[in-house]
Order: C-alpha cells, then structure tokens, then sequence
C-alpha cells in the first residue's frame, strides 16, 4: 500500500486510536482532552470514539494528575497524559523524576510504570517565555526515564506507538509549529523501535545531528550547502535516551565534522551531551571540533522580531557548518 | 433603595469615585475590544486573552488599592494592569512587541509588569503567581510599609496545589493579601464544575481564611466587600478569599471563536444582555441623577478617542533593536 | 459498656480480630525496637524512621482491608508495610541493604514495596505517593476489581499542593480511596500548630470529602471508622479522610536523641503512659475476658522469637552482587 | 590575620550572620530552619540571634516557600530559602526556572529577584534515591539562573556572601557530606566573585574539572597520579553559571588532556556541558578525547555496597586519567 499524506497532528491522534483500540487499558487523561481534542486539536474525535471513562478530562493539577498515572499505570492501566506546553512539565518534575522514574529500581524491579507523558517544545509561535521553551533535556538527564523527539509524522506515530507499550515512563515531545506539516506516512501497522537514529539525508563532509524541530531546519541548511559545495549528513536520533551513540559516532567518523543542532538551550543540554559524546568517541577522525547549535540563552522574548533570533534557522546553521568545512 | 439624592450617596468623592469606575471600565472594555480588532486583522502577534464582560471586577477590587498597593495578574490580565493604572498607549505597545511597551516588547501580553503601579507582573502559568503575591505580603508586613497586595486568578487555578500551599502560610503568618478568584464559568474549554470538588469558599476555609462571594458584574459590590478585606488586611487581619462570579464574553482567547461545543449561545446572550457591568452602572448612575445620558456619551468619547490614539501610538512604535535580546537575562 | 460477654463482642471471628491486632500492634513494636537497636550498634546503614507509638493506626486500617487492596506509605513505614503483610524477615534484609530485601536492597527502609501484599510503596518524598494512590484507586475503579487504596501519609504532608491538587480529583471521580492523616503532631523538630492553618478536617471539606478523627491509640476505634470509609469506598461513595491523632514516641529518625528543645519530656511520658496503644488494647482484651495474661505472654514471647529470629536472618543475608546495581532501572 | 580552621557548615553560617548583620532585608526561610537550625544543623543560633522574624519556620511546602521567596525578593527583601535535600528541587522547578528566572527579562527588566536558594547534593549517606542526587545540571540549564557549587570551607563562605548580595536568583548547592569538613578561611571579610574558577592544584599533564564534592576526590587522584608520574591540574570551575570557559579551556590547552567529574548524572549533564567547551576550544590543542565522569546512570541504590559504586572515587578518576595520558 502506498504512503499516505498525513499531518503530524493526525499521525499521533492515528498512533492513540490504534493503540487505544488495540488494548483497552490505554487511557488518556490533560486538560481540555476531551470534547476540546486538546488546544492543539491533536486529540479531537477521540472521546467520541473511546468515551469519557478513557479520554478523560482533568481540571489544571498537571502534578497531581501526572502522580495519578504513576500510580494507574502501576496497577494495570497504561496513561498517556497530556501536559499542554512542555513548559509546564516544571510542575511535574517530582512525579516524574522522584517517583515514576524511580518506582521500578527502588522497588528492586517489582513495579512497573508503563506512562507516557505527551507534551511540546519549541518556539516562534509568540508565546512569550513560559509557553516556549523545549525542556527536554531535564528528563534525559534522569535515569528510569526514556525521551522521544519525532521529527515527522512518520516517526511520530511509530514512536507513539512504541511508547505506549513500552513499560516505562516515556516522555515525548512534540514540536507545537509541526503539528500541520505533512508527510507520508505508511498505510499498514508500524512501530519505530527507540534508541535508533534515523538518517534522515545521507552525506560525506559533515554530520548534522539535529533534534524534533530542528531536523526540518538541518534538512534545509543541507540543501544549501549542496549548493555550496558541501554533501551534508542529517541525523536524527529520535530519542535521546536510549542514545544511538553508534550511529551518531559513525557518521561523525565518516565524514570527519560534525555539529548538534537542538532547540533547547545550548547550555547544559541536549546538545552538550550529543558533542561530547561525538568528540570523545570520534576524536581521532575529527578535522574540526564539533560545534553546537541550540536556543539562545535567554527567556523566549516576545517580541516577533527579537524571537525569531533565539531560534537557529537554516541560515544560522548552514553558516556555521560553511565554517565547519573551512 | 429606590432612589437616591446625591446627599444619601455620600459625598462628592463617592461620586466621582463611581463615575471613575464607568471611565476605567469602559476604558479595558474599549481596550479589548481594540486587541481583538489587532487580531483579527493579524496586526497583533500570537494570541490574547480577553477580559470582556469581567470588567467590574478589576475596577472594583483596583478602586479599593493605593497606588503602592501590589497586584499579581494573569494570562488574562489587560483589565488587571488598567485597573490599578496603567496607560492603554504602552499597553498596546507590548501587546504588539514594540520597544516602547511596558516590557519592552520582551513580555508581551501575558507578562506585562508596572513597578510604578505596583504591578508584579501577569503571569502565564495558571496559578503562577499566587506565591509571588504572597511574597509581596510578607516583604509589606516586614517592611512595616502598610502596603496590601491583591492577587487575581481565574477559577481554574483552583486545580493547582501551590494556591493550597501559599494560602496556608498567609493565614499562618497574617499576611496582607487578597485573594481574588474570577469565576467566569470555564477553564479553556471545560466548565468549572468538571474540574471542581465541593464549594470554592471551602477551599479557603480550609485554611481558616474568610471568604465572601459577590456579583462581580456588580462593580459597587465587589468594590465594598474588596475595601473591607483590604481595610482588613491593612490593619493586620491577615489574608482573605473574594470568589467574584463573572463571564467571559469572548472565547478562551482571540483565536476561539466557535464555542458551542462547550458553552451555548443563550448563556453568552444571557450574561451580555442581562449581566452587563457597564450597563448595570450606566443605569445604576443614571437612575440615581449621578450622570446623565450626555455625561456617559461624554466619557465614551473620551475613552474611545484616548484609546484610538493609544492603537495608533503602538502601531507606529518600533520594534526593539535585535541588540536587546540578550539583555536584561541579569540584573 | 462496661462489661461484656463474647456473645455481645460479637463473633469468633471479632475475637480472632482484636487477637490478631494485638498480636500484629506487637509485631510492628518489637520490629522497631530492633530498628533502633540495630542502629544504635552500628549495624544499620542510613537512618530509620520509627513508628512507635503509632501502631494502632496501620494496624486499625489494615485490619479493614483485603490483601489485594492496595496501601502507599511514608518515610515513617514499617508499620503499614508490616500491617498489610508484609514478613519481618524480608523487611529486616531491606533495611540492611541485603538482596533477600523486599527490594533487593535497593530501595532500604524508606522504599518498602510489594507487590503481593497490595504496597505500591514507601515514599522518601513527603506527601509523594499521594498522587499514587489516587492514581490506583483510579485503576481500581476503571478495571471494577473492587479494590481500596489506602494512603498514608503525616499531618507535616498537608504543606504539599499535590494533596489538595488529588483529593479534588478523588472526589470529582469518586475513587475508592481513603487518605489517613497521622497526626503525630509534630513534622521533624516543628509542631504543628506552627505549619498547619485552619482545622485539619477542613482541608478534606474544601473538596466535599467527609472525613473523620479519631483517637489513633485505639486500635478499635481506627478499625471502625477505617471499615466504614472502606466499604463506602467499594461501594462506590468515593473518597475519605481519616485524621488519626497519635505520637511518635522516639525521635524524628533513629538519631534524633535530644528532643527537650522541640517537644517536653513530660508530653513523652504521658503519651506513653497514658495513650500507649498496646497497652489500651491489652487491657481490654483482659478486661473483656477474651484473654488472659498467659495468652498475652505467649503472643509476647511468639512474637519476640519471630522477630530475632527475623534479624539474624538479616544480619546473615549476603549483599546484592555488584552487578546489581545497573540491573532494573528499565523495565 | 591567620586563616582560622572552620567546617564547612560553620563557613555557610558564617556568611548568613555577616550578611544578616550587614542587611536586615536578607531572612531565612525553610523547613525546620529556627530552633532545629536545620536537620544539619547549619543554622544553628540563627533564630536566637536574628528572630523568627527573619528565620522563619515553614510548612513542608517547597514550591510555597521558593515562590514566596520570590515575590519578596521583588519587593525589598533578600531571601534565602532552604531545601533540606536537593532531591526536593523537583517541587521548586515552575517557582525557579518558569518564575524567578523569567521576571527580570519578562519585565524589560523592570523587576529584580534578589533571592538565594541553599540545597544540598551528594550520594553515599545512604539515603536512597529520594535523598541522594545531585541535580544541579537542571538549574544549570536555566538562562537567569545562577548556579554555585562550593567545594571548600573557604570558597562556601566567600561566594555564599556574594550570592546573597547578587541581584538575580542564585542557586547554591552544598555537598552534603562535606558539612564537617575543615578548612582554612581567612578571618577578614572577603567574598568571591562568580565565574572566576580556581586552580585547586596546578599541573601539566592533565586538566581535570572538578566540581563540588567531586574536588576532593580529584585531588585525591591528583596525588596517586603524581606517585605514577602524572601532573594533574585540579580546576573547580565553582559556579556553573557563570562559567569561567576561559580558565578551563587555557588549562587544557596547556596540559593537552582534559577530564570532567562531576557529582550529577553524566548523561546531559554539567559533565557533558564542561567537556563540549573544552573539547570544542581546545581541539586543536588536545592530545586526547575528553573524559567524563559523573554518578552511574542509575537511580541511587540504598544498599552501601551498591550505593559505593555510583560515584566516581579518587581511584576511578585515577584510572581514567592515568589511561588518558597513555
Ligand atoms: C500550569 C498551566 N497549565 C495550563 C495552562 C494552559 N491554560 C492557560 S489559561 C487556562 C485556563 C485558565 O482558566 P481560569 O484559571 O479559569 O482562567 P480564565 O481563562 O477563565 O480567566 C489554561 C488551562 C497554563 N497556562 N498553565
Ligand atoms: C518534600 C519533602 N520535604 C521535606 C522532607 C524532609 N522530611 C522528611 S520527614 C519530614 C517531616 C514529615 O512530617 P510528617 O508528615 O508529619 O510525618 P512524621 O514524620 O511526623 O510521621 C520532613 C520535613 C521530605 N522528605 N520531603
Ligand atoms: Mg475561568
Ligand atoms: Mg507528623
């Protein structure tokens, strides 16, 4: 069967319906869920199908309904909660990190907590500063929790899918600008297994790592360093943790330069992470050191003119991979 | 009272305080209806928040603060930042993220913040700054300054732990803050009932906070029972809960404009026609001899001319040099 | 009441249950005086958090529920765990870090859970597992198995949102479960009319929950009020609150020693003295004629062997491998 | 004047009398702070000589108390908030990171938040996962955030002084299993400025970054190195934001070989981010890859045999960095 055409939006709400159809423990429960389908309009369609006893809506307690699923999916439900903006996910930092993260070590692999945590990054929407941040690198910062980037629709309803039966807490991203980007997406069953990178644009001079939203801007900052010269590789890994050191370090090895481009903050996140390890691993074979691109740090302004600097854009990042292959 | 002179109302002051009240509430009215005039011919970025038809509330609490006085606001916080004193014409200018605005255009709608008004800042996390004005009260109490703070929130932020957390420390310490919960019915898209266990003066009690419930379409009652907290909190009563019932006439933001799914026309008819605080005034005003039809018409130009030019001053405003982006990340 | 026969005390089966109590209220006693004693020689790794005192409440609680039901505890845990079954042995091995632990040794004397007797869990945050909890009684009405969920928690939790934040949620989808406040009066060297405003049943009202207190060093009246909440809960009524007054006799953890200046040496005798759990019981089992001094003696003596024998076992368990260590943090 | 022998927690107690001598608009607010001085018994005698006006006993309410902090921060006090374990920092995330961060730049920079948060890190007090992490990577990620980790009696007392004078919200994170360790600290005022590292041992062969309780073991390695004939550098970057880049990245550049250790999960970390700096500016001039070395990826196991492995000791970084200079 040929690919269909699928916005991001309706390749998750797909990834939901067919799990929720597939095993009736899988509920989900966020603000304005329900006959609202989310403000995003991500899950509109759903209640009808699956009822309020499923897809259920809470009042604003993002703590303590985050806690609630720690605990559902530690006694035979499988939640998939949704935190609007990742922005909120502050207030959930205990339950994620504290208890859901923990639950299955402390209790010497007793207890399991199979939850996925469903929630947004990205900025340029003129959100303002507490409405568009990407925050993901606290929670791949901690042990007992798994991290998922989609970058397409494809990845997206594949990733979903894996995380609703992983039996982990998952916490996955979705870029708010991307929901109406289209792309295909096959007809039959998938899952996309985490911790494989994805190769999104095969190259020889350099490698470009780069996460959820910021794949499409690699993407385009290689088509123009084709132009000028320079066959750029694009790597998505996907997830965060598991990291597919190996594929990301190969790359790197291959092409001899290689740089990170992720939209949280460079300071202290993802990107460090994904550069160093690149720079330890492929040291012998790197003709460049391994440069890094990620959010200014700064709160997102307002301001369209001053947010639209905080972000690397395909400019940004073809320059400093021109400078890269100097 | 089926009329009244002027006398029976009090004084001159009483007067003029209520004729300011029309003013400032028909000023956020005409402010906002601008913001959504902005959005729908996309002058403005992003999305906005309306306070239409909430307005008395703001006013009414606002009249009973001094200038000094502290306010922390929300996502939906226009009619909050006007209230306690802030011009339309920088309003405006952050709304539209220009330079000149109260934030340099670094804020935006949900942020805006006034130390000249006492306006810690709006915030857009629901809930968010209950501590913040909890804060406040405990530096005014320290400082021995007399000043009271006032933090807004919308019903919704009754689902947050941390309102629970700050409201048991300010009775604690005998704190001089208000708290004000606008109940407009809805969160986004959800009745309040949905998402709210028990009665909401309990959720103060709770903590031995005494609450009081008013009409806040009813500028004049919620100004009464907000000076009697305030004086209260003045003189060292401690905190207190005002639950305001109100309505947004508007969506949940600019953008939300096909609202049947969760709320009926004839409710939003219902609260614009019979429960409109500038209309109650108006007539309240009118019916005591305290304005006549030419005064109000007076005061509409006024504001509407005011505001116009307010529009035109943001507009014309510019943006921030790109310089400004990493400034003021630290003190 | 002031005397009574069998007959009147109701079935064999009321017998059996005031003897098991006992006899359980004892275990968990002798369990912590080993506690202590295994710190104080030195040979306890970290420190521990007693619940002596307070036996009458776990024991009263889980005396009303099934073994599939599910509990979530505190720092302060042995009691529950022991309580809803688990074996002294394995508890023993946990808190000294030995694999035979219950969480092969991973989790130590403040993350006690398993699985086949219904614990989801100690918890080392306070009020941590109170979202868990809800979070159960959620699955358990979802899944129609009937199960409560029990969650424990101090009265030092009532500080946290999260409870509040939950208890609104219980009550809005009325899940089977019961919150039990151990109000031992103090958090760790602070009382708690210092943190705590308003009456504690009022936090529970603030979300239409009913709740009751009752004397936590009366095993028989926690076991009343727990049943009643119990079997409104399966019934479907939703969620309770259960305020039980207690003290802990030692001090916040194995370590605190010196506690003249928080709390009087004379509060301490008399809670011992007068209020000592145990003792109220066994005077009433005697008093009653369902026991005499020989059949107290013997349960006594049962139980200390049970229990050193139960330490030795701890004490001679070998140590998780090293290759445990990065063994299950994923699933 | 002599330099006299304090603890390190007599050190932090030092700074909060002088500060709360020299301006009564700084106060303590915390959990069991006054009476009790805290579990650790830092603020010992505070409350006796300062008052329970300005040591001030709180519920167990973290995100409470920090947002409290930050409201009266704004308007004319100078708090200093204390969080017994930095495990709890997951309550305080919306308060620091979506508010205290946020309202100097949000308000043009109208407002300041002139408020300090003390909490603790470190592993093997056998605590267990609740009561043993070290997350300051999370604030570290955070533009407006300051982020101190001391690593002696002297350095706590001198950038504590500065944190409380400092105009922006300050984290400052104490090791926990450092309170009762003792160093010189001059008897004279001082304070140390943030963003200034400092050589704790000067070396050739190898940098190693260290920081926190992390210091001690690096120097401890640093002696069995020079038994094996290695030259270590010891560099305590002291504040990871700001951060001394240059120091760091000239040492490397001197030595050629560079390891991070740090207390915090390695993986998107302050180990991650140390290593991408050096590793990036110093690449022409590095003989080999950077190493890192933080806590195993595991949540902190209460079994002390286990527990020991988790956190790097003088011999692990020993090992590591006599392979390095292979
Ligand atoms: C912590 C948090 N959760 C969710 C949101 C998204 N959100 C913005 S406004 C809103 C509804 C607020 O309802 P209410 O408090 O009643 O205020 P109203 O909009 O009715 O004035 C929600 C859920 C948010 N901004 N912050
Ligand atoms: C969130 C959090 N804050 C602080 C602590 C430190 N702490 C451990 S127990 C305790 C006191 C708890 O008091 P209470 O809930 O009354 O229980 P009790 O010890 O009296 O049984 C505190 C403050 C913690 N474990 N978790
Ligand atoms: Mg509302
Ligand atoms: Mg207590």
């Amino acid at each position: 069967m040929p690919d269909r055409e699928l916005t991001f939006a309706q390749a998750i709400r797909e990834a939901l319906i067919e799990e929720m159809r597939r095993d009736s423990s899988v509920c989900i429960f966020g603000e304005d869920v329900a006959e609202a389908g989310t403000p995003f309009k991500v899950l509109a369609g759903l209640v009808e199908e699956f009822g309020s006893e499923r897809v259920i809506d809470t009042p604003i307690s993002e703590a303590g309904f985050t806690g609630i699923a720690v605990g559902a999916a530690m006694t035979g439900l499988r939640p998939v909660v949704d935190i609007m903006f990742g922005d909120f996910i502050t207030l959930t930092m205990d339950q994620m990190a504290n208890q859901a993260a923990k639950v299955h070590y402390m209790s010497g692999g007793k207890w399991k907590v199979p939850m996925v945590m469903r929630t947004t990054l990205g900025a340029t929407r003129r959100s303002a500063a507490q409405h568009s941040q990407s925050l993901h690198a606290w929670f791949s910062h901690v042990p007992g929790l798994k991290v998922v980037l989609p970058s397409t629709p494809r990845d997206a309803k594949g990733l979903l899918k894996t995380a609703i039966r992983d039996d982990n807490p998952v916490a996955f991203f979705e870029d708010k600008m991307m929901y109406r980007a289209k792309g295909p997406v096959p007809q039959e069953e998938y899952t996309i297994p985490f911790g494989v990178a994805d190769i999104k644009r095969e190259g020889r001079d350099i490698t470009i790592v780069a996460t959820s939203s910021m794949v499409q801007v690699a993407l385009g900052a290689a088509g123009l360093l084709e132009k000028a010269g320079i066959s750029a590789e694009v790597i998505d890994p996907r997830t965060t943790w598991p990291l597919d050191e190996k594929t990301l370090i190969e790359s790197a090895q291959k092409t001899g330069r290689a740089m990170v481009v992720d939209e949280g903050y460079g300071r202290y996140g993802v990107a460090g992470e994904i550069a160093a390890v690149i720079a330890e691993a492929a040291f012998y074979d790197l003709d460049a050191p391994v440069k890094r691109l990620g959010a200014m740090q700064v709160p997102i302004p307002f301001s369209p003119p001053l947010e639209d600097l905080t972000v690397p854009t395909e400019k940004s990042v073809f320059e400093v991979a021109q400078e890269l292959c100097r | 009272m089926s009329s009244a002179t002027r006398s029976e109302l009090g004084s001159e002051a009483a007067v003029e305080r209520w004729l300011r009240a029309y003013r400032q509430m028909l000023s956020i009215r005409a402010f906002e209806e601008r913001v959504n005039d902005l959005y729908t011919r996309a002058l403005m970025p992003g999305l906005a928040h309306l306070y239409l038809g909430e307005e008395a509330i703001a006013v009414g609490v606002c009249e009973a603060l001094n200038r000094d006085d502290y306010i922390t606001s929300t996502h939906r916080g226009h009619g909050h930042c006007l209230a306690k004193g802030a011009a339309p014409d920088r309003m405006f200018a952050e709304l539209l993220g220009k330079e000149a605005g109260y934030c340099r255009g670094k804020g935006g709608s949900m942020h805006i913040a006034d130390p000249a008004t006492g306006n810690l800042g709006a915030n857009a996390i629901v809930a968010g700054s209950v501590a913040i004005a909890t804060g406040a009260a405990l530096s005014a109490k320290r400082l021995g300054n007399g000043r009271v703070t006032v933090c807004f929130f919308g019903e919704g932020a009754l689902g947050q732990g941390l309102l629970y957390e700050v409201m048991n420390l300010a009775e604690l310490w005998k704190l001089p803050v208000l708290y004000v919960c606008e109940n407009n019915l809805y969160t986004e898209y959800t009745h309040y009932e949905e998402t709210t266990a028990g009665e909401i003066p309990g959720r103060a009690a709770a903590f031995g906070i005494k609450s009081e419930t008013v009409d806040g379409q009813d500028v004049r009652a919620v100004y009464a029972v907000a000076a009697k907290f305030v004086a209260g909190a003045r003189r060292g009563d401690g905190p207190g809960f005002l639950v305001a019932n109100t309505y947004r006439y508007h969506g949940h933001h600019v953008g939300d404009i096909s609202r049947e799914y969760y709320r009926p026309k004839e409710e939003e008819q219902h609260w614009k026609t019979e429960r409109d605080p500038l209309k109650l005034l108006g007539s309240w005003l009118l019916k005591q001899g305290l304005a006549d039809e030419a005064v109000l018409a007076r005061i509409a130009a006024e504001v509407n001319g005011q505001l116009d030019a307010a529009v035109q001053f943001a507009i014309a405003a510019p943006y921030p040099n790109p310089e400004e982006v990493d400034k003021d990340v630290y003190a």
